[in-house]
């Protein structure tokens, strides 16, 4: 891509520095951003990128520095007059209202009048039109609540598109898009940006932005490090620029000897979800589930666990058939699974580390009435340093760290229990390299230790580089079974998309 | 093409259920009480209704917006002895404006409490229900007031267009208008917005802290017609009026259909509530039930219509392939409700 | 209020009420004087063959004032009304007078106004018990010394009459009574227990009397002197002819008290109102006899409830 | 400026003003009304005075006990109570001549926590919004207690177990020992055993809660049918310390309850909370309506001075927090 260095700045931010109570989130940063680029930001978790796109978006007010937007200052405003002056934003968590329809959300903050009514008319047709510019064929007329989290992403996605803002923030859209998705948005994006706008593209996918971005912007503890043309800059370079030294992205495979059977699904199924699913996985190894979003992975770790029920199938657990209908059991039974949705199901906000740690086990901390202060310290300081959760203060409420340590905890919290199966459904996303790596350590040394991992990731390269097999669903159904020898994105992508069915 | 789903179904049973109650309501006092299906006992169901039916729809944004407020009877009781007591001081008709200003005055307290100091809703008006039933005795030094013109607000209650009452009327009138506002307007579709999700309406550029002000002044003023209407119409401002009105208020509300979670609700569905429960009353009344039976029966009616919502859009409903994309009550909602 | 024989031709013929039906506005279904008095009058009613509907207003006057209107679009023959406040019932007063429909009151008056639209009151006159209470205070203190009077709910009808009574009475009798304090506690033993302890805590011995507006009241004030155990003896005089109470004056712990029988209430309302369908004449008011309890006639007497 | 702000709960190391307000706000609210009662009155600082304060306030300081679980678990409110004191008082007295004044408080304590359970099972496991689930029960069991006694009042026979509730212990009525007592085991059950780090997990994050093994339905089920009992207890003791019940005995208790347990700082929307601090709410409560009646002020000005004893307290909370960025 050509960088449009004869394009206009269209927007300028300058010496922005932005406290929290008890961290600098920003110090100092300046970004520049053209019309008619890819600017991609990148940076660990808690590095500052979502604050500086909030006080891009007047949603938080900066301690100091200043904003220009198509060369008028901006440094003061509130959401909606950001949203009147063209800033788009996509935020990281979805800003979707569940109980109106699609159109509704669309337009919302900006319905379409005749007289002093909506005008339900033009805003399901623009909103049909949005919808079919991103190639999607959700109905305007149903309810937000009622779409599956990637359909949400991408009525996100719309709402924003239908304003025709000069300058879009996509803050990690793709992190619960499926392959064919992100594809979808990446055209969009390309067309966008031919149209001028500016865009500012966030994801902790360095691949993506090697791939759409043309300019990127690397922040770390809060300050800016560099901005540098992607053509000019590979991967591992970003990646010490984000964490300040080399890393391997990724955690080096272990060949570990495979051990006993600890777990064998059979038959397994659940209307409309998954259906007479087989899998096991064995002691040491780690087990790769696969598929497209919407595929019914999540929904198989969750009948697993306990947290919905099996309709129909056997589970095996060290050669022992057990019924598990609860979590509660699920944990009884030797299983662990951290959630995909980590602040909806993973963490408990307003606990320490400490308390959220221990929750799943606190009845074996216990005596016959109290809980053992002392020793739930000492193994939760324990966990904290070998998981390196920073800061390393366990007292501290959990949602005062960022995605990645947080996500350190709920991942601690489930070795805690100690489980012989491991269930990781999407333990990476939004998490940035450093962690990430620190994550997949981990998993190693857990399934090094003789437990079993099945793992649930959207990212094909983070499944082909740890996973000893991998089983691939196609709509609820096994599609293949693939050893790590024969694993490739090609085969696996096949299989997902329902070009080969399991022998 | 029109697209059903099960939200839709759902909001149809709601919808349903009320004429369901009403029928049965209307069968069952046709077959205990002699003459009781006549116009003058609709008149009277619909009449008696007013008062309640007035908190009620006041109630309803303010639910919608994902709020509560508990003091509007005490609300009530402040209008009502404003407008009695200054008729003599500024003349009846500019009385009865300040006693809906008194209204409106203690919703803005409730929305500075709610928006400005961030006080939880439910904290902050049962506080100022407190205060200001506390208040309404201490002004009156707890003794109802007389009007000194007992004839002016008689005309409230007259006979009115056969079935109805002036104030019933008016009371039809606003829950119309409320219903065209609500689903038809820009404002009204963000209010729902706000109730549904008010960090994801202020980052669409609404101004969620607003939307819920004006819910709390709005059920003020409904709050003040309530007490004005009720205080002229028995010609007595009584500092306990309102004390009792909060219960069937939100009972009128809830067996309506609107939740208490915020998002989802309708004026007409109050309005069905309020007339249910009101032609329910009457029934048993006219059967001599005694009131602590009464209280049983609304009370099993409330948990079951309850319940029954809770089932009909709850999350129990297994899905099948063919809705996948069409379900109710996500389970990996990015939207986890913090209040009530 | 004219005790008018001409609204009896609501009922017509002036010898049968049999078959007729009465609705009958009570203040509460579940209290201990109401309920009582409801059981009378629906007993008088049964008696007299007519169908008594009872509906409970739950001691709020706008309930009421809303059933007496529902009562008229009845078109009953007659209504017998417990006011629960002085003038909320105008407007339903004045339907039923247009519809023709005689309304006899219970135990309480309502206001001026009302009145004259009401055929008669039955009932004890509460004024005239919260004058007897002063009187009894202040013949039994000899005028001198401090007393605290613990009140019904405030802004009700019996807790109006029995204070104003009491008021004016003390008044008229050019007292030195001093009112050290003045409480309400509802009617409810349990919040006259907490307002007693503080006002003994307050004010001590210097308690001479006290005149509390129901023996419930007085119950939980002598509770929370026997707690204090400060071990003086004020003078306490209630109202309403509790058993509890006649068993206090004969400890000597109450001074006194004043029957007034509910059931009697009720069949006596229901008795004038029904002559008043009748065509009858009937006086402005029929009343319950306020008959004072004290130690000379504790043990002759029936206690009221 | 950049320090660690600690939650409400976890005070001891921060210095900001906030924590230093949730932590201190307590102890200073109570050492000003007792200055403010000893200036105010002489016989406010009286053994007897202080005594009859906390008599006073006992029985519904226990239901204020049991709200805090409550409102920790996430179930804002429960507005049944006076219905459950009701069932509790009524049925002791009630049943008393069949059963004996014993199986009678039993039966009353049982039946109260039975419409706790209901309420459990409608809230905890059905998921209704606990206002108006408890708001329909409440309505359904007070009718019933009404219905049970047919209206009017029941009367004590005297008995043992009354004289004993009347009497005292060490020169401190039995019945603040009961308070004391059951704070005693309520406190620790809330911030040192597992079914209290459930009650803060299930008011924190309900689903993460539930992914996370902790048997959220029972929790939640668990904190209302305790409240039920403790408003049982309520009822029993004011029953058998009276010697008389009516249905209207809890009336107003369930606010008197949630104003204590707010004034004690628990957060209306559920994950934190301690029952120390109810306590301390109980007596800011109790000490408030003593000097409204020692300074003379009219009875009715109880409510007006506690709403905005409330809005301060909440207030002045919410803004340090909002201050400090967590609200
Ligand atoms: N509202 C807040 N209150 C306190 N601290 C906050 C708040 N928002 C962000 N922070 C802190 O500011 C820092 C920057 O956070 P930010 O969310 O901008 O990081 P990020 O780069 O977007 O990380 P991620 O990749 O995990 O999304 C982090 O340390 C975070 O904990
Ligand atoms: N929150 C939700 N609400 C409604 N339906 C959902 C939700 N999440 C998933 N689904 C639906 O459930 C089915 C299986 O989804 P599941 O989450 O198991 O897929 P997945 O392969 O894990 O995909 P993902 O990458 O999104 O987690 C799909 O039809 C999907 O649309
Ligand atoms: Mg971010
Ligand atoms: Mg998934």
């Amino acid at each position: 891509m050509t960088v449009g260095t004869t394009h206009e700045v269209a927007l300028r931010m300058t010496g922005i520095t932005k406290s929290f109570p008890g961290v600098m989130a920003l110090q100092d940063v300046d970004l520049e951003i053209n019309e008619g680029e890819v600017h991609a930001i990148v940076g660990e978790n808690g590095a500052g990128k979502s604050t500086l796109m909030k006080i891009l978006a007047g949603f938080y007010q900066p301690d100091s520095g200043e904003i220009e937007v198509g060369g008028r200052n901006a440094s003061h405003w509130n959401p909606r007059e950001a949203r009147t002056r063209g800033i788009g934003m996509i935020y990281q968590e979805l800003n979707l209202v569940p109980d109106l329809t699609v159109a509704e959300n669309i337009s919302l903050g900006a319905m379409p009048k005749r007289g002093p009514f909506v005008d339900y008319r033009a805003m399901n047709a623009k909103a049909s039109a949005v919808l079919r510019e991103l190639d999607t064929d959700i109905d305007p007329g149903t309810r937000l609540g009622d779409l599956s989290i990637s359909q949400q992403q991408l009525v996100e996605i719309a709402k924003v598109v239908a304003r025709e803002p000069n300058v879009v923030v996509f803050d990690e859209p793709t992190s619960s898009l499926g392959d064919k998705e992100t594809r979808v948005l990446f055209k969009v994006i390309t067309t966008m940006r031919d149209r001028g706008i500016a865009i500012i593209y966030i994801s902790h996918r360095l691949r993506e932005v090697m791939e759409i971005g043309d300019r990127v912007t690397v922040l770390r503890d809060g300050r800016h490090v560099e901005t540098r043309d992607v053509l000019g800059i590979t991967p591992d370079e970003m990646v010490r620029l984000m964490v300040g030294r080399d890393l391997s992205e990724m955690f080096p495979k272990l060949d570990l000897e495979l051990g006993q059977q600890v777990l064998s699904i059979e038959g397994a199924s659940r209307e409309g979800q998954f259906d007479n699913v087989t899998l096991d996985v064995r002691a040491h190894e780690i087990v790769g589930l696969a598929g497209l979003v919407g595929s019914g992975r999540t929904e198989i770790a969750r009948a697993l666990f306990g947290l919905d029920r099996l309709e129909q199938g056997t589970i095996t657990l060290s050669g022992e058939t057990v019924k598990i209908r609860s979590p509660r059991q699920g944990v009884a039974a030797g299983i662990a699974l951290v959630p995909e949705d980590r602040k909806g199901q993973g963490i408990i906000p307003g606990l320490s580390v400490r308390e959220n740690f221990t929750l799943p086990v606190i009845t074996r901390i216990t005596n016959a009435l109290l809980i053992f202060l002392g020793r739930e310290r000492k193994i939760v300081t324990e966990m904290a340093d070998r998981l390196k959760v920073n800061p390393p203060q366990v007292e501290r409420p959990l949602n005062v760290f960022s995605g990645g340590n947080q996500q350190k905890v709920v991942l601690g919290k489930w070795l805690l229990s100690k489980p012989s199966l491991l269930i990781l459904d999407e333990p990476t996303r939004g998490v940035d390299v450093g962690a990430k790596a620190d994550i997949h350590h981990i998993i190693g040394e857990f399934a090094q230790a003789g437990g079993g991992v099945l793992m649930i990731s959207s990212e094909l390269p983070e499944l082909l580089a740890v996973c000893d097999r991998i089983f691939v669903l196609h709509e609820g159904i096994v599609a293949a079974e693939i050893s790590r020898a024969d694993a490739t994105e090609e085969s696996v992508m096949r299989a997902a998309t329902g070009q080969e069915v399991a022998a | 093409m029109k697209h059903f789903d099960i939200a839709l179904i759902g909001t149809r049973a709601v919808q349903y259920r009320l004429l369901v109650m009403l029928l049965a309501v209307a069968i069952f006092g046709g077959v205990s009480v002699d003459d009781f299906l006549t116009m003058d006992t609709l008149q009277s169901v619909i009449d008696r209704a007013t008062v309640v039916g007035f908190l009620a729809l006041g109630l309803t944004p303010v639910l919608i917006a994902g709020q509560i407020d508990l003091s509007i009877g005490s609300m009530m009781s402040m209008a009502g002895i404003t407008t009695i007591f200054l008729q003599p001081f500024i003349g009846n008709l500019p009385a009865a404006g300040v006693g809906v200003l008194v209204g409106v005055l203690i919703g803005a307290i409730n929305a500075l409490m709610v928006v400005v100091f961030k006080i939880n809703s439910l904290v902050a008006t049962l506080a100022t229900l407190l205060i200001f039933a506390s208040l309404a005795l201490l002004l009156t030094n707890s003794y109802p007031l007389s009007s000194e013109d007992p004839i002016f607000g008689l005309p409230l209650t007259a006979d009115f267009l056969v079935i109805l009452t002036p104030r019933s009327a008016i009371f039809l009138i606003a829950a119309v208008l409320m219903f065209v506002w609500l689903k038809l307007t820009p404002t009204g579709r963000n209010l729902y917005a706000v109730g549904s999700d008010a960090s994801a309406a202020t980052s669409s550029g609404i101004n969620s802290n607003g939307y819920i002000a004006a819910s709390f002044v709005l059920s003020g003023f409904f709050a003040g017609v309530a007490g004005m209407m009720q205080s002229l119409s028995t010609a007595a401002g009584s500092p306990v009026a309102g004390a009792v009105m909060l219960i069937p208020a939100i009972t009128a509300v809830v067996i309506g259909g609107t939740r208490l979670e915020g998002g989802r609700g309708s004026s007409l569905a109050t309005l069905g509530g309020v007339l249910a429960l009101g032609a329910l009353t009457t029934a048993l009344e006219y059967n001599g039930v005694p009131s602590y039976t009464q209280a049983i029966y609304t009370g099993l009616l409330l948990i079951l219509l309850i319940s029954l919502d809770r089932i009909v859009s709850g999350n129990s409903g297994t899905t099948s392939r063919a809705r996948r994309s069409v379900r109710v009550a996500p389970r990996n909602s990015p939207h986890p409700r913090r209040n009530a | 209020g004219c005790a008018s024989t001409d609204s009896g031709t609501a009922s017509g013929d002036s010898d049968g009420v049999e078959g007729k039906s009465i609705c009958y506005v009570t203040l509460a279904n579940s209290h201990p004087y109401v309920t009582p008095a409801n059981e009378g009058a629906q007993a008088a009613a049964d008696a007299a063959g007519v169908e008594l509907t009872i509906v409970s207003e739950e001691f709020s006057a706008q309930v009421g004032a809303e059933q007496l209107n529902s009562c008229v679009s009845r078109g009953v023959d007659g209504i017998l009304l417990w006011p629960a406040d002085e003038n909320s019932y105008l407007p339903g007063l004045l339907k039923a007078e247009q519809a023709g429909i005689p309304v006899v009151a219970i135990d309480t008056r309502a206001g001026e106004e009302s009145m004259k639209l009401i055929a008669s009151f039955a009932g004890a006159d509460k004024y005239d018990q919260g004058k007897i209470s002063a009187q009894q205070l202040d013949k039994a203190l000899e005028s001198t010394g401090g007393i605290v009077v613990i009140a019904g709910q405030a802004g009700n009808g019996t807790e109006i009459a029995r204070s104003g009574g009491f008021l004016d009475e003390l008044e008229n009798l050019n007292s030195g009574l001093e009112i050290l304090a003045t409480v309400n506690a509802d009617f409810d033993q349990q919040k006259a227990l907490v307002a007693s302890r503080d006002l003994i805590t307050k004010f001590g011995a210097d308690i001479k009397g006290v005149y509390a507006q129901d023996d419930t009241m007085a119950k939980g004030f002598l509770q929370a002197l026997e707690e204090s155990g400060l071990g003086f003896v004020p003078v306490v005089v209630g109202i309403n002819g509790e058993a509890g109470a006649f068993d206090n004056i004969r400890e000597g712990k109450q001074f006194s008290t004043i029957l007034q029988p509910p059931f009697r209430n009720g069949e006596l309302a229901i008795e004038t109102l029904i002559a008043v369908m009748k065509g009858e004449t009937v006086p402005e008011m029929v009343p319950l006899e306020n008959t004072v309890v004290d130690s000379s006639n504790v043990d002759t007497l029936e206690p009221a409830m | 400026m950049n320090q660690l702000v600690a939650p409400a709960r976890d005070l001891d190391k921060s210095t900001t003003p906030g924590a230093l307000f949730s932590t201190l706000s307590i102890p200073i609210a109570i050492v000003a009304l007792v200055v403010i009662g000893s200036i105010a009155s002489p016989s406010f600082l009286t053994v007897n005075n202080l005594t009859n304060v906390l008599n006073a306030n006992s029985a519904v300081g226990l239901v204020a006990l049991g709200m805090t679980f409550v409102m920790v678990s996430g179930g804002l409110a429960d507005l049944s109570v006076p219905a459950n004191v009701a069932m509790g008082a009524l049925v002791t007295l009630g049943a008393q001549d069949a059963v004996g004044i014993g199986a009678a408080a039993a039966l009353g304590l049982l039946v109260a926590t039975l419409g706790g359970a209901v309420n459990g099972v409608l809230i905890g496991y059905l998921r209704i919004n606990p206002i108006i689930a408890t708001l329909g029960t409440g309505s359904v069991l007070l009718g019933l207690s009404q219905l049970l006694v047919g209206g009017g009042i029941v009367y004590s026979q005297p008995n043992e177990l009354a004289n004993f509730v009347k009497s005292s212990i060490l020169g401190i009525p039995v019945l603040i020992w009961v308070f004391v007592f059951v704070a005693l085991i309520l406190h620790p059950l809330l911030a040192r055993t597992a079914f209290g780090r459930w009650n803060l997990a299930v008011g924190g994050n309900y689903r993460a809660a539930q992914a996370s093994a902790v048997p959220v339905r029972f929790t939640k089920a668990a904190a209302f049918a305790m409240t039920g009992f403790l408003a049982g207890l309520c009822g029993v003791l004011l029953a058998l310390s009276n010697g008389q019940a009516r249905p209207i005995i809890g009336t107003g208790y369930e606010f008197v309850a949630i104003t204590a347990v707010v004034i004690g700082g628990t957060s209306v929307f559920g994950g934190n909370g301690s029952v120390l601090r109810t306590v301390g709410g109980v007596l800011i409560t109790a000490l408030i309506g003593n000097l409204i009646i020692l300074l003379g002020f009219p009875s009715q000005a109880t409510g007006l001075i506690t709403g905005a004893i409330v809005l301060a307290a909440v207030g002045v909370d919410a803004y340090f927090r909002r201050k400090a960025g967590r609200q």
